[in-house]
């Protein structure tokens, strides 16, 4: 049975085709001022990619912020359920879902049936989410995308101390006007955020095994040190993170058929 | 105020007396089409809040709070007029002290704040940043920012002393009122709490409650006779008992009493406690629950979650908060401000009176809590009480950033309330008196998540999501 | 390397070579953050008084998992170093309700790493005889509680020790006041933070002869040049960091009002025979920390006269970000001040001062430049 | 005669050289440039000051006094490229006062700060704050906010004079308003009415600066912002005045103050 989920987030919405549990295709985009066509788009490709038409399709599944402003049946699943779906489903054995998002941290506790027993998510304050790191690192003049090598360049690293985007903005600024060098500024930046990431995580501390989804957890130099501020077990997800809640969606789909 | 910047004039006070000097002259009924001419001539954001009121099902508890407001905000003028003392107090001490003297009428800090956000065009921001102007910090107690602000900022109508009770309870509330004893050159009368459960820390407050009345009486030169004590505490004593009653509802399942009449009931005990008008109100407010409770009347079509709310709620967006949540089910059995544990005063004789309001000043909400020995205990302890008796399924957490107490227990809350009940707690970070900190429908996505997914899910059964999905796939394979 | 280097090095380590000995002779070491706890009665016991402290510790993981990011970042770093281990050498802790931050803290680190001995010293917020009687009270509680923990018994002569040594170690820490004063100052802000930093991190002894002997080598040296005279007011500021960065752009603490600083020592002499009582007023009459409501003019004047005697250009008010007490009080003084014509800065901060410090330097240094144009 | 200012922003770096002539005439002629920063501040002031040196076609060692303000500013005088450092606050103050007399507070809205600048008859510093809370109401914030509606901050001002409806933005972490402003860009809201919330936001954060040190006549705007004509006029509106605009680019006072400062200090000394 093919299953199309969608995630459309706030900052970028993504698609995934299933069947069963081979992931046919997956496509992401910024979510643009226009929801609806931004998905549309997404989903033709997935289609496209994987050669499979809209009539094959047999469910649609649909979370995020912007799903309420999709047209046509779908089925709406909020994020939070979808996203334990997915580490619950991948993981078996995982008992905590932290997915760093657009703008906020969600940590998801989930029990040995992968039912949702509670969660925690900053809606205050942005820091250590993707839209924080996006903005420093580009601050630093590093693309997100090049972080992880970045970093590893890194000798005498600096601690970056602010927690508001724009005022550690600044300090990255000063910090490069010190003449401190982009790699141990980075340095700095990953290690603050997994420190933010960290402290919602210890939330939850009967947890040992957790995984990490959402965009950021596909920067390496961050899961790993917030592997090592845990005293917890860090289980990677199987497929690409930042796609965990669309795939949450198509598999709640196959339940809920 | 500093060089340049020009004193505004009305400030919030004034502004909401004239606001609410329309309430009286309303019918006891009103009609739809009378509501919506009533709000059509207010600004957008008091519209909402004061259609949000007049909704048929709360129209007449609202009209019988608005009128208990309106003549709160009324006498107060008329006690500055008269050449009285208007003595501003927090919501944590009773006001009945000060209503018990003639020539003295209590102005409660925390309820004008409110009134500001509830009914004022741009939900009273303008005075907030007006006390930040003065440099005041961000992170200072929107609760009292909002109305000091306009106090500060503006030329409005301004109290002749103030009352200090959160000494003990609350840092930022007992600053905040010094700063504006000071910058008016007001005098000030400290209360201050022990934060001592002890007897000693009892005997303590005893003495303290007695130097306070002692203070008042010279400062407003009046005498406090046995007669007007007793006068007071009786009304005090009828109010208690409806109190009671209207809590007793909240038991039922599902709860008869609407979730803004929690807001209603903690208006009234703030500031007309030991008045008629604090009693009648309260009549209306216990009167439509029981009716409601006769027919079984309820917002939604099934009561999907009891949420005892911790310690505050969010006062910015009445019909997005209090109406929204009861319209889908999710109940408010009252909040940490509700929590006012009524003492029943022995009218006997001055001391039994002056002691008995002393116990009930003890016991008022954060005075009672985090004013307590152990903050993170003594509140623990009253919410499991207030839980186990409302027979709560789910908390939530919603303050402001200045409270400092909470915000720094609340994670002991969290994992005791599961621990102890199997109650889920529910973090928001939003602030109960400025939607810049969280707008409202952020808010509302919380609560939405944690209720679909912790608490109705609950009662649903579980989805089983890994054995079902790993079945499927293998019954596909 | 100089002694006054010397000490500088030693004051920037927590859990410092002084306290290892005292712990490896088997002394006990007993923790405390505020002000309002007098250490003689725990020296009495001939237990180690410790001022729990953070130096700037920008770490906070730990405790941002128990306290709030709205909670105060000092309160946070100490909790952080309370939990993750780095405070294990205390034997004991005093809580004081000196701030509802500080309560937290405590709260939180008796619930996630308890202590052995643990115990609540109730502080008031008013000075009438009341609330003296009271704390009177408490004091003894506190005495009581030592010494059945610790299975000492504190004695008159004992305690009569133990003030005898504390009001040396005040009286050296007031002459490196004395000095900052001068015409020509010889010890900077941060020497004397350092010198305030070890007093509470050693045992008086040892740190009378090691105080001592830096005092000599710094009357023996040149003035310390300056663009102004700062006077430093403020919250719980054991950042060294912090008070370097101003005094490099040439703003020189000549005085301070600060918790780490002379308010911990300017005390007034009481005349009463009772020990205990005299505590009591110690702290209650002579305490100027903005959490007693009804003292504000105190806090003025205490600051206006050392305007007047450090011959101070310009007052710096600082407070860590959440900081209710400093946040507001902060606003009070600057007015009081600017309306008598004195320059202030009101500096609001996280604590660790390495954040922002590029807009801390500007601020600073914008506010030299004030004083400096309103000279010319 | 020359005196040269530096000024190092969190963007763009400007150079302004005052050429005095010999001789009695008091005409000043006036040179400036203005580069986007490098990594490395000190890079940036060689290369604007460089620039501008070559344009006018005059070699470093003709320059009198230096003075370098902003980012860096004391690397780049540790660096050799100026004779002092004077913090971006006191340069604002003065180029504003040297270039209209009567101003007695100066707003200024950079990339990462705001402050308002309280100015003495004499042009001496009075008073000063800088925002050290939340950085709402910086130039940053408009710029993403700009960059979220698809614009840049010198035409949001336009699009904002346009608005029919009132749109209030009730977040103040730059983050989450990106996120408040796309949720009601997809919900259909107008780019104008956005764009008059945001600018509307931006006078309120500004005016809780403004009320702490007070305002007082004339005001002056400076910085990247006062390019935008609905903050602009936001703040006249909250101010109960007119705010003149300086005859220089807005970008270009700290500079400009900056070489004003230069040449002071080499007449006093």
């Amino acid at each position: 049975m093919i299953v199309l989920g969608i995630d459309a987030g706030n900052l970028f919405s993504k698609a995934v085709l299933l069947d069963e549990d081979c992931l046919l295709s997956s496509s992401i985009s910024e979510t643009t001022g226009n929801v609806c066509s931004c998905v549309d788009s997404i989903v033709s490709e997935v289609l496209e990619k994987s050669g499979v038409t809209r009539e094959d399709v047999k469910l649609f599944a649909v979370t995020g912020g912007g799903s309420e402003l999709i047209e046509g049946l779908y089925l709406r699943e909020d994020d939070v359920l979808c996203i334990a779906a997915a580490g619950a489903y991948y993981l078996p054995d995982v008992e905590m879902v932290v997915d760093i998002g657009g703008q906020s941290i969600t940590s998801i506790l989930i029990d040995e049936d992968g039912d949702v027993v509670d969660f925690m998510r900053n809606d205050k304050c942005a820091s250590g989410s993707g839209r924080f790191l996006e903005i420093l690192s580009g601050a630093a003049g590093i693309p997100i995308k090049d972080l992880s090598n970045a970093v590893e360049l890194a000798e005498n690293p600096v601690k970056i101390r602010s927690q508001c985007g724009v005022f550690a903005e600044s300090e990255v600024i000063s910090y490069l006007n010190e003449g401190k060098k982009p790699a141990d500024i980075l340095w700095g930046l990953c290690d603050a955020v997994a420190g933010i990431v960290a402290a919602q995580a210890r939330r939850f501390p009967g947890v040992k095994k957790y995984t990490i989804t959402g965009g950021v957890a596909r920067i390496d130099a961050l899961t790993s040190r917030i592997e090592n501020k845990l005293e917890k077990e860090y289980l990677k997800f199987p497929h690409d993170p930042m796609l965990g809640a669309a795939l949450g969606a198509a598999l709640i789909a196959r339940l809920e058929s | 105020m500093e060089a340049g910047i020009v004193l505004e004039k009305g400030g919030l006070f004034d502004r909401v007396s004239r606001l609410f000097a329309v309430i009286d002259s309303l019918p006891d009924e009103l009609s739809d089409e009378e509501v919506k001419g009533l709000t059509f001539v207010l600004p957008p954001d008091a519209r909402s809040s004061i259609e949000a009121m007049l909704i048929p099902r709360l129209r007449e508890g609202s009209l019988a709070f608005m009128r208990m407001l309106s003549s709160w905000l009324k006498k107060a003028q008329e006690t500055a007029e008269s050449g009285g003392k208007t003595i501003l107090v927090p919501f944590c001490f009773p006001p009945e002290l000060v209503h018990a003297f003639d020539g003295a009428f209590p102005v409660t800090s925390e309820v004008l704040s409110t009134l500001g956000v509830v009914a004022l065009e741009g939900r009273g921001e303008r005075y907030y940043d007006m006390a930040l102007g003065l440099g005041l910090p961000d992170y200072i107690c929107s609760a009292n920012a909002v109305e000091v602000g306009s106090m500060l900022g503006s030329d409005d109508f301004k109290p002749q002393g103030i009352i200090s009770a959160a000494a003990g309870s609350c840092n930022i509330n007992a600053k905040t009122h010094e700063i504006l004893a000071f910058y008016h050159r007001i005098p000030m009368f400290v209360l201050e709490k022990p934060v001592d459960n002890s007897e000693r820390g009892k005997e303590q407050y005893r003495k303290n409650y007695s130097r306070l009345v002692g203070e008042l009486e010279e400062f407003i030169g009046e005498e406090l006779t046995e007669e007007k004590l007793r006068r007071t505490c009786e009304k005090v004593n009828r109010a208690n008992e409806l109190l009671a009653e209207l809590w007793d509802l909240h038991k039922a399942i599902p709860d008869p009493v609407p979730n803004l009449f929690s807001l209603f009931t903690y208006g009234v005990r703030f500031s007309m406690w030991g008045t008629d008008e604090a009693i009648e109100c309260m009549n209306v407010l216990v009167d439509v629950s029981k009716r409601r409770l006769k027919e079984g009347a309820y917002p939604a079509r099934e009561e999907l979650a009891r949420c005892l709310l911790t310690y505050t709620s969010y006062y910015f967006d009445l019909a997005g908060m209090f109406n929204w949540t009861e319209e889908r089910g999710y109940t408010y059995l009252g909040d940490g401000l509700d929590l006012i544990f009524p003492v029943m005063i022995d009218t006997s004789s001055r001391d039994s009176m002056l002691d008995g309001m002393a116990e009930q000043s003890w016991n008022m909400p954060m005075t009672r809590q985090v004013g307590g020995e152990s903050m993170s205990m003594c509140w623990l302890e009253d919410i499991l009480w207030a839980a186990k008796e409302l027979k709560a399924d789910c908390a939530i957490y919603s303050g402001h950033h200045s409270c400092k107490q909470t915000w720094s227990v609340v994670s002991i809350l969290r994992k005791e309330l599961m621990k102890r009940a199997e109650i889920p707690l529910l973090v928001l970070q939003g602030d109960s008196w400025l939607s810049r900190t969280t707008p409202i429908t952020a808010v509302q996505k919380e609560i939405l998540d944690f209720i679909g997914n912790v608490v109705a899910q609950k009662k649903k059964g579980k989805r089983k999501i890994r054995k079902r999905l790993s079945s499927t796939a293998e019954f596909n394979a | 390397m100089s002694v006054i280097q010397r000490l500088k090095e030693y004051s920037k380590v927590i859990f410092n070579e002084s306290v290892k000995e005292w712990k490896d002779s088997g002394g006990n070491v007993v923790g405390y953050s505020c002000v309002t706890t007098p250490p003689e009665i725990l020296l009495a016991a001939d237990i180690l008084p410790y001022r729990i402290r953070a130096l700037g510790n920008p770490n906070t993981e730990m405790a941002d998992a128990c306290l709030a990011r709205f909670n105060c970042s000092f309160a946070r770093s100490c909790l952080q170093l309370g939990l993750d281990g780095t405070y294990d050498f205390l034997d004991g802790i005093v809580e004081t309700n000196g701030c509802d931050h500080l309560r937290g803290m405590f709260e939180n680190w008796q619930y996630n790493r308890p202590l052995k001995f643990f115990h609540y010293l109730k502080v008031p917020h008013q000075t009438n005889d009341d609330a003296l009687k009271y704390y009177i009270g408490e004091l003894l509680l506190y005495k009581q509680a030592v010494e059945a923990h610790f299975e000492v018994e504190i004695t008159e002569d004992r305690l009569e020790r133990a003030f005898e040594m504390e009001e040396k170690v005040s009286a050296v820490l007031r002459e490196t006041y004395e000095i900052r004063r001068d015409e020509n100052p010889r010890i900077s802000g941060e020497e004397a933070l350092c010198f305030y930093l070890l007093s509470t991190a050693m045992h008086p002894q040892k740190f009378l002869l090691f105080a001592g002997e830096a005092l000599e080598e710094v009357k023996s040296r040149a003035p310390l040049e300056y663009r102004a005279r700062i006077m430093l007011c403020g919250a719980a500021t054991d950042e060294i960091d912090l008070l370097s960065e101003i005094e490099g752009l040439g703003g020189l603490i000549v005085s301070d009002a600060l918790c780490f600083g002379s308010r911990a020592f300017f005390t007034t002499p009481v005349r009463v025979d009772d020990r205990i009582e005299i505590l009591a007023r110690r702290v209650l009459d002579g305490i100027l920390c903005p959490r007693m409501y009804e003292e504000f003019p105190k806090r003025l004047n205490f600051i206006l006269d050392e305007v007047e005697s450090a011959k101070v250009d310009g007052v710096i008010l600082v407070c860590n970000k959440f900081c209710d007490l400093h946040g507001v009080d902060n606003v009070q003084i600057r007015l009081s001040l600017e309306e008598r014509g004195i320059p202030a800065l009101q500096l609001e901060k996280d604590y660790g001062s390495g954040a922002d410090v590029g807009r801390i330097r500007t601020r600073v240094q914008a506010f030299l430049e004030r004083i400096e144009s309103r000279i010319r | 005669m020359l005196f040269g200012g530096i000024d190092i922003g969190s963007l763009t770096a400007q150079a302004v050289i005052i050429e005095e002539p010999d001789g009695k005439s008091a005409r000043l002629k006036i040179h400036t440039k203005s580069i986007r920063v490098k990594p490395d501040p000190v890079e940036s002031a060689k290369e604007v000051m460089g620039a501008l040196l070559k344009d006018i076609g005059i070699n470093w060692e003709y320059m009198k006094y230096v003075v370098s303000t902003g980012y860096g500013r004391e690397r780049v005088q540790q660096e050799g490229l100026s004779h002092d450092n004077i913090s971006e606050i006191s340069c604002h103050g003065a180029g504003a006062f040297a270039l209209y007399p009567n101003v007695r507070t100066v707003i200024d809205i950079g990339g990462q700060d705001a402050k308002v600048i309280r100015v003495g008859p004499g042009g001496e510093l009075e008073n000063f704050v800088m925002n050290d809370k939340c950085a709402a109401g910086t130039g940053r914030f408009l710029e993403v906010m700009s960059k979220t509606i698809g614009t840049d901050y010198e035409k949001l001002g336009f699009l904002a004079l346009k608005s029919r409806n009132r749109f209030e933005l009730s977040s103040r972490c730059s983050i989450f308003a990106e996120n408040e402003v796309l949720h009601y860009l997809q919900r259909g809201a107008s780019v104008e009415d956005l764009a008059a919330g945001i600018s509307r936001s931006m006078a309120d954060r500004v005016m809780a600066l403004a009320r702490r040190v007070g305002v007082e006549r004339e005001v002056m705007m400076t910085g990247g912002v006062a390019k935008n004509v609905a903050v602009k006029a936001e703040l006249e509106k909250k101010l109960g005045l007119r705010i003149v605009s300086p005859s220089l680019d807005p970008q270009l006072i700290g500079a400009y103050g900056a070489a004003v400062l230069a040449r002071r200090s080499w007449r006093e000394s």
